[in-house]
């Protein structure tokens, strides 16, 4: 029986403050500072959980957050882990993956089927007949899992930070403490970090009754509290190590991203199981857990205990229980108790019985520990005819030790068996990375200490860049601190190596006899180590079995990938607070004020098209079939610009100024078309391609003077064409300066027959045909604002794309829409932009192309002068693709009043049976009263006068009528002159 | 409950046959040598024996079985893909494995789950729409969906994520499944091994001899091995094999990341990808919810971790599955991703005569498993390439013939 | 405009005629409107109402107080940054919830050509206020805003780290 | 997270950069194979490898010689070394 001890030295307790819970169903109260696993012992509950494939009654085994025996949900949260997570008040907890109740688990027969459940039984059934595994799967997948998820949970996120140091250390115990210390002295900038919420590790809850132990333990715990180059930060788990010592530390408010110049791993070691048969019942624990139930939290562990011990801890363990008033029954020696120290000649003084070359052969009881079995043990296997019976109901384990060197290993560390210690070592550390303490073998308070100060010096030397050869091997111990072969055979079997996943001596065996006899092979046909707590208990007994089975050493069995996070880490802390940049343009709040439906381009938000409630009727055009609200806003805007006017905000598209002698040279090399002959005030169509000739972006490119051009780039392709730019001035040797002006100035397309009539009286540039001819480049000023005018032709309509600075656009744009008001000026959205430019056949780089599309297929073959321009990016691809063209892009029109199933984009053309091309874009056009779309046409069918046939959504093949583009003005008169010259 | 584990529990010893052989000293020639023990080398000498009764077979492999790529991935089996070439390719795989289990007499766990891939745009979901038409086209179930039918299959999902890139909709592919990988690689392992094949562990390939433009043996860290066909399996080593032979390919090595949750009971039963917020997610039979995101977006050839990765994937994961925020990370690796200019594999003869190549391999190489072993196999055997790799050769780089998979960017998972 | 106040923590806005200038003529046009012209690359320097970065070979950044006079030159450009200025006691604080940047190490006078909140900024540590400067593009000027106001909330929580100097 | 400790800008995590890929030099007279080995073919093996990386927030562009295998930045390339000259 457990229960609460009288106030201890050490205690991490408030006991001012009770606070209660609830934990299945029944009443619990604990104070501030016990986990829940504490609160519970401390009133009697030594029943925790139920093992995950047997449902086996289990308790505490490690309270050091490396087993899962006590894994709570609650109704916020699956997995809540008891051993380490702080009690708090109004909790209401039940256990994970049970059938029915803690107390009576049905699936507990499980358990008694064992023996049909040989290790990796999953996959030599269940899979015929094949028609039955999808039942026996539902079955399985049903007993999987621990914790339930609520799909209703809302999102839970946590901020992250930077941090910043030149010495992380990790562990705040003796040596860890020592190390930040001497560190510190030298000036280095030091954070020392530890998982638990107060400092100092096994130097409390291991040394507590060491006379000797307590002024150091005072010393070094104010020295580094008050250290002003050392940030202390307890509470705070060292998730992994990645490249460069960045360590991501998760305290209880979210994760600071460290950043190191270095790293002493004072980690120390994790306490390894004996194997014997029912080893997990509650009650059976390790002796530190039973040394952190007393100090830190005033449980007294049980009231009869046995230790079962390999080295001098054991002893040491022994006697803390006596002092907590267990009455301890036995010392188990598994080996001879000469070398075990002063604690050893103590607990012989105390008259308290020592069994040495003795081992725990069986551990008896339903529900927790009522009694062990000892027999002689001759350091491989037990003598069942001579063993005998002890009444208890505790039993410490105290046989060995695994380095805590998960972090060592993802930096790269190399760790060899030391056969003194029977532990293993760091043997080989990467630069900037250090060990120290019981990690590295230093086991005595003396040696903790020197390992700490060596390791502290040695990373200060190194931050220096004084070279300095280690002497990692200084401070270790001379003698074993754990037994070579903790593992106890016993024919009923029930003897767990891997509590997690209940996996038994035998699994391991066996899965080596089948072959699957390396220690990665072996992990994942057995699963030893691939629960929850990834093998902190289990990896080194499965390594000692693997290397006893196949007659290899520990060193040549090696071990599994240590792989981040050392403890499972709350996606909420990992994914930060939400950052989502949204870039705006100058007019963004007149859109959304304006009845603008936005859409995401990249980061920007553009208007799709314009729905003010103010709308009422819409002129139905004919021969568009009913229209939903959204269509008939995008043919009103079209309409807009064919009859009238229309205004679009273009200040997305990436507006580049290339200036320079080599100005000309750079856009010549960087874009098919020659650029450096564009007349002065000109522009030129830009279509780029990579140097396998596939086009990545187009734009304008606007002669300004001799020595400068003003390019245009598509919104999504805008950073990558500045780069791209940027890069040839570099690659090339050119004399050019770039400057990206894509934020600071806004632009707008003003579109329609009426464009110049608006514009003339608000500019001083004189916009007649022949100063300002079509593709015309202007400066000048526009409502007192410096501009540039373009005249492109992307809509297909006398147009003015203005480019103006950010900050006066808003102005401008409200005057076009005011004085614009007689002429019937609309805003538009980037759909109707879609509907205009395809009325002139104009593609739109990724739409119409793909990520493999080449000039001579998007039908531009004029934009590639192989013959008349010495060189250009990718034009030797483009030499040879030209005559191996498969496929090319090719207009299509649906018969006038069309009413059947509408092709859509991306539907396939069919021709005899076969895949022919596809649809890549296709709409409605008011102009032509019918709809209108681009295809990619395989060849053979693109040079036939055969009607295409595209496959639409019912399967039904629809013929489509090809045809040139443009489909609409086709000379592009209107572009050119007022409505009133073209009748 | 099954008979099999009735009679195993009653038998008093543990006397199940060895899925692998012990350790053996090397023969001094074999017929075939293949590279890389990984699910496609162990399928290929699988095939090599079963359907053309080449048995004088050594699989070399550096570390220890599946413990490349092949243990690495997102273990989903698909076949919507954009190309003709490539949907025919994975189909044929896809049914491959669903007569794995029966062919090893090994459950693979192969569970057909449904596989959505979210568009969060019009472009996106254009290119949906140009993968199901070409998928519906070779006989295949794929289908543009609407948001109401995601709604319904997947309920859990916030289709608005949090306010940003909200899903239009999805490409659905209702035959989209998943397969415990390793047990693929063990099968095909076991298969090959009971049919006289042999299987070399750590054995590392160090030089490949040649004679002329015609291979002789390839030399190990283990000694000589005199053979006339070597095929290179190796996926994210392919570069280092390769540059043996002065063989110059397009291959770059991307480290793609992936991690899982801790285990929880099983509630997704589908799988869902979202190209755009490059996120993909499904659960184990373990209960774990195995997660990745796209390639590193530089080449490295090592299996290190990033934390930045982590912070991507749960960042945008919970956009879609908010309740997901309450779960913890448990543990997280990496592949090395072999990828090429057009997303499609490299496989078949190569201007050496008698050496070949299986590589290319990128986020797609486990749905190829059985497709690609069965290939090769017949390729070795007939020294032409099979009629479905004939568009992945080698060469189609200097024709300019490339495979359209890059077309629509769509690197799914 | 106020952003926010938080414990003393304070973002402005504040307004500056910020111009950019390439090319060989750049040196000459600063030196004629009288403005500084930091010799080394990526540094800054204050002077007559007005702070100038060296961002490229021969590419200047000059950002005016009302009343200096403006450069002028061939190649010179109007930019509009949106600019924050943030300043009083815990700013390195709430920075390290943004930037992976050791602000620690940000002396007066430094220049910092950085990403915040995953948008590229400009970031320059003023002599006598002492308070930090903040530049992007003014695209992002609402995101910035929305960002730097969200972080206090959680300084709050982490505002007391638990022991240790802080 | 990888540090990059770049000339002029100091130690800045890869984050901040776009990765440019190998650098090439594209051969001027070529065959049609040739010219396709050089477009498609990489160097692809673990090795010192010369690539481009641009960081974004100076707009820099930079040449590291950098050992895949290691991940690690041997030496900073000066453009100059990478400049080639094209057809007038």
């Amino acid at each position: 029986m457990t229960s609460r001890l009288d106030p201890q030295p050490l205690e991490w307790l408030d006991r001012s403050e009770t606070l209660s819970f609830e934990f299945e169903g029944k009443a619990f109260t604990g104070f501030a500072g016990d986990s829940i696993s504490s609160a519970l012992l401390a009133s009697g509950q030594t029943l925790l959980g139920r093992s995950f494939k047997y449902h086996r009654p289990r308790g505490v085994v490690t309270l050091a957050n490396h087993d899962v025996n006590a894994l709570f949900q609650s109704s916020e949260e699956p997995n809540i882990r008891g051993d380490i997570t702080p009690l708090t008040a109004g909790m209401s907890l039940t256990a994970c993956n049970v059938n029915g109740s803690l107390e009576k688990d049905r699936d507990q027969i499980i358990g008694t089927l064992s023996r049909f459940l040989p290790v990796g039984f999953y996959y030599k059934t269940f899979h015929n007949p094949k028609k039955l595994f999808p039942m026996w799967e539902r079955v399985i997948r049903e007993k999987a899992g621990l914790g339930t998820i609520d799909t209703r949970w809302s999102v839970r996120r946590q901020a992250k930070t930077y941090g910043f140091c030149d010495l992380l250390v990790i562990g705040a115990g003796a040596s860890g403490m020592q190390a930040a210390l001497s560190a510190a002295e030298q000036g280095l900038d030091v954070v020392l970090v530890d998982e638990n919420p107060q400092i100092g590790g096994s130097l409390d809850y291991q040394l507590v009754n060491e006379a000797n132990a307590a002024p150091i333990r005072e010393r070094l715990k104010a020295a580094v509290q008050n250290h002003a180059n050392i940030r202390v930060l307890p509470a705070h788990l060292a998730c992994g190590w990645y490249t460069d010592h960045y360590v991501p530390l998760l305290g209880p408010n979210g994760i600071i991203k460290m950043r190191a110049r270095a790293v002493i791993s004072a980690t120390g070691v994790m306490e390894q199981p004996a194997v014997f048969r029912n080893n997990d019942l509650p009650g059976v624990m390790m002796a530190s857990a039973a040394q952190r139930l007393i100090v830190r939290y005033a449980v007294k562990p049980g009231q009869r205990g046995v230790v079962l011990t390999a080295n001098s801890e054991g002893y040491r363990a022994a006697l803390d229980m006596v002092k907590a008033g267990v009455d301890v029954a036995a010392v188990i020696d598994m080996g001879s108790a000469n070398s075990r120290g002063v604690w050893a000649d103590e607990i012989r003084q105390q008259g308290i019985r020592v069994l040495e070359q003795h081992a725990v052969y069986e551990a008896k009881g339903k529900k927790r520990l009522t009694q062990i079995v000892a027999a002689p043990f001759d350091g491989h296997t037990c003598e069942p005819s001579k063993a005998f019976e002890i009444d208890a109901d505790l039993l410490l384990m105290s046989v060995g030790w695994a380095p805590a060197a998960q972090l060592l290993y993802q930096a790269g560390g190399r760790l060899a068996y030391d056969s003194t210690l029977e532990q293993l070592l760091p043997q080989e550390l990467p630069e900037g990375i250090f060990a120290c303490g019981r990690l590295n073998g230093a086991f005595t308070l003396e040696q903790r200490l020197a390992d700490g100060e060596r390791a502290g010096a040695e990373a200060a030397v190194f931050l220096k860049d004084e070279a300095l050869p280690a002497e990692l091997a200084a401070c270790r111990d001379r003698e074993a601190h754990s037994h070579p072969w903790p593992i106890v055979d016993h024919p009923g079997g029930k003897n767990f190596i891997d509590f997690d996943e209940d996996l038994q001596l035998k699994d391991l065996v066996n899965a080596a006899k089948e072959g699957f006899d390396n220690i990665e092979l072996m992990k994942r046909f057995s699963t030893v180590g691939m629960g929850p707590s990834q093998g902190k208990h289990a990896n080194m007994n499965g390594i000692r079995v693997l290397a006893a089975v196949t007659g290899r050493s520990i060193d040549q069995t090696g071990s599994t990938t240590a792989r981040p996070m050392f403890h499972p880490v709350p996606v909420q802390a990992l994914a930060g607070r939400r950052f989502r940049p949204e870039r705006l343009t100058a007019m963004h709040q007149w859109h959304l004020d304006n009845g603008a439906r936005m859409m995401e381009a990249g980061a920007w938000l553009r208007p799709e098209y314009y729905l003010p409630t103010s709308e009422t009727g819409v002129s139905d055009a004919a021969g568009a079939g009913n229209l939903s609200i959204r269509e008939q806003a995008i043919l009103r805007e079209v309409q807009a610009v064919r009859t009238g006017l229309g205004l679009i905000d273009v200040s997305t598209l990436g507006k580049i100024e290339v200036m320079g002698p080599d100005a000309g040279k750079l856009l010549d090399g960087s874009y098919t078309m020659r650029m450096s002959n564009i007349k002065q005030d000109m522009t030129r169509y830009a279509l780029m391609v990579d140097e396998s000739g596939v086009i990545v972006d187009d734009g304008i490119a606007a002669r300004v003077a001799e020595d400068r051009f003003y390019v245009s780039a598509t919104t999504s392709h805008a950073d990558a064409t500045f780069r791209t730019l940027s890069r040839h001035i570099v690659e090339w040797g050119l004399d050019v300066r770039l400057v990206n002006r894509t934020g600071s100035l806004a632009a707008m397309n003003l579109a329609g027959p009426h464009a110049r009539k608006l514009l003339a009286p608000l500019t001083d540039i004189d916009l007649s045909e022949e100063n300002f001819p079509y593709l015309g480049f202007k400066e000048g000023n526009l409502c007192d604002v410096p501009v540039r005018l373009i005249r492109v032709g992307f809509v297909g309509e006398l147009g003015y794309e203005i480019h103006l600075p950010v900050a006066s656009a808003q102005r401008v744009w409200n005057t076009l829409m005011e004085q614009g008001a007689e002429y019937g000026i609309r805003p538009f959205g980037v759909e109707a932009q879609r509907v205009l430019r395809l009325e002139k056949g104009h593609i739109i780089v990724g739409q119409d192309t793909d990520g493999l599309t080449n000039p001579f297929e998007a039908n531009m073959p004029w934009a590639v002068p192989l013959k008349s321009k010495p060189w250009f990016t990718g034009k030797p691809s483009l030499a040879l693709l030209k005559a191996r063209c498969q496929r090319t892009l090719r207009g299509f029109m649906l018969p006038k009043g069309y009413s059947g199933e509408l092709p859509k984009e991306c539907h396939l053309l069919i021709d005899s049976g076969d895949i022919a091309g596809r649809i890549t874009s296709i709409a409605y056009s008011p102009s032509l009263g019918r709809y209108i779309g681009l295809a990619m046409v395989d060849q053979p069918l693109a040079d036939s006068d055969r009607l295409y046939q595209v496959r639409v959504d019912s399967g039904a093949l629809i013929p489509l009528e090809p045809c040139a583009t443009p489909f609409y003005d086709a000379e592009g008169k209107r572009q050119t002159v007022d409505l009133t010259e073209v009748a | 409950m099954p008979w099999r584990l009735l009679k195993y529990g009653l038998k008093s010893s543990h006397n199940e046959p060895r899925f692998f052989p012990e350790a053996k000293p090397l023969k001094p020639h074999y017929d075939v040598v293949i590279i890389g023990g990984g699910g496609h080398g162990m399928a290929c000498a699988y095939y090599l024996a079963k359907e053309h009764g080449i048995t004088n077979v050594a699989v070399l492999e550096q570390g220890y079985i599946g413990g490349g790529n092949t243990g690495r991935n997102t273990t989903i089996v698909r076949s919507n893909y954009l190309t003709p070439e490539g949907v025919k390719f994975y189909d044929t795989s896809l049914k491959l494995f669903e007569d794995l289990s029966d062919d090893f007499d090994l459950n693979i766990f192969y569970s057909t789950r449904g596989h959505f891939t979210l568009a969060h745009t019009d472009s996106a979901l254009r290119t949906m729409r140009w993968r199901a038409e070409v998928n519906k086209h070779h006989g295949i179930e794929s289908e543009v969906v609407d948001r109401d039918f995601i709604a319904k299959e997947v309920p859990y999902m916030d289709l608005d994520c949090a306010g940003t890139h909200p899903v239009m909709g999805a490409l659905y592919h209702a035959p989209g499944a998943v397969a415990r990988h390793d047990a693929v690689a063990w099968g095909y392992a076991r298969g090959a091994y009971n049919r006289g094949v042999e299987i070399h562990q750590k054995t590392r390939v160090t030089a490949i001899r040649t004679q002329g433009d015609k291979v002789t043996g390839v030399e190990t860290d283990r000694g000589f091995v005199s053979c006339n066909k070597v095929v290179s399996m190796v996926a994210g080593s392919t570069p280092r094999i390769t540059s043996m032979l002065g063989l110059e390919t397009p291959i770059e090595i991307f480290p793609l990341q992936a991690c899982v949750s801790e285990p929880v009971k099983p509630f997704m039963d589908t799988i869902v990808v979202s190209g755009s917020l490059h996120v993909y997610v499904s659960q184990s039979s373990r209960g774990e919810m195995v997660m990745g995101a796209s390639m590193d977006p530089s080449v490295l050839h090592s299996t290190r971790s990033s934390f930045n990765f982590v912070e991507g994937l749960t960042d945008q994961m919970i956009d879609l599955f908010p309740f997901m925020s309450r779960m913890k990370v448990m543990r997280q690796w990496a592949g090395m991703s072999d990828i090429t200019p057009d997303f499609a594999p490299i496989m078949g003869k190569t201007p050496i005569d008698g050496f070949y190549l299986d590589a290319g391999w990128g986020t797609w190489g486990f749905k190829a498993t059985p497709v690609s072993g069965k290939t090769l196999a017949w390729t070795l055997a007939n020294d032409r390439n099979h009629e479905l790799i004939e568009p992945f050769r080698l060469s189609r780089f200097t024709d300019f013939e490339l495979v359209g998979e890059k077309g629509a960017a769509s690197v799914g998972h | 405009m106020i952003a926010f106040q938080f414990y003393g923590l304070q973002l402005n806005e504040v307004e500056r005629a910020c111009y950019l200038l390439t090319g060989p003529e750049s040196r000459d046009a600063l030196t004629h409107a009288d403005l500084p012209v930091p010799e080394q690359l990526l540094t800054a320097e204050e002077g007559s109402g007005a702070l100038v970065a060296r961002t490229g070979r021969d590419e200047y950044m000059a950002m005016l107080k009302a009343g200096a006079s403006a450069p002028q030159s061939e190649w010179c450009f109007r930019r509009y940054d949106s600019l924050f200025e943030l300043k009083g006691e815990g700013w390195i604080e709430l920075m390290a919830h943004l930037c992976q940047y050791d602000f620690r190490q940000l002396k007066p006078g430094d220049w910092l050509m950085t990403s915040v909140a995953g948008v590229s900024c400009w970031l320059y540590h003023e002599i006598e206020s002492g308070s930090l400067l903040i530049g992007a593009d003014p695209g992002y000027r609402h995101y910035l805003i929305e960002t730097f106001s969200a972080v206090p909330g959680d300084l709050s929580a982490t505002r007391n780290p638990t022991g240790g100097a802080s | 997270m990888k540090v990059f400790d770049c000339p002029v800008i100091g130690p800045r995590p890869i984050s901040e950069f776009d990765y440019g890929g190998e650098v090439r030099r594209p051969p001027m007279e070529a065959d049609a194979p040739s010219w396709a080995a050089y477009v498609f073919n990489r160097q692809g093996a673990p090795g010192l490898l010369r690539e481009w990386w641009y960081h974004r927030p100076t707009g820099r562009w930079y040449v590291m010689e950098r050992d895949t295998l290691k991940d690690e930045v041997v030496r900073f390339i000066d453009l100059e070394e990478v400049r080639y000259d094209i057809p007038a």
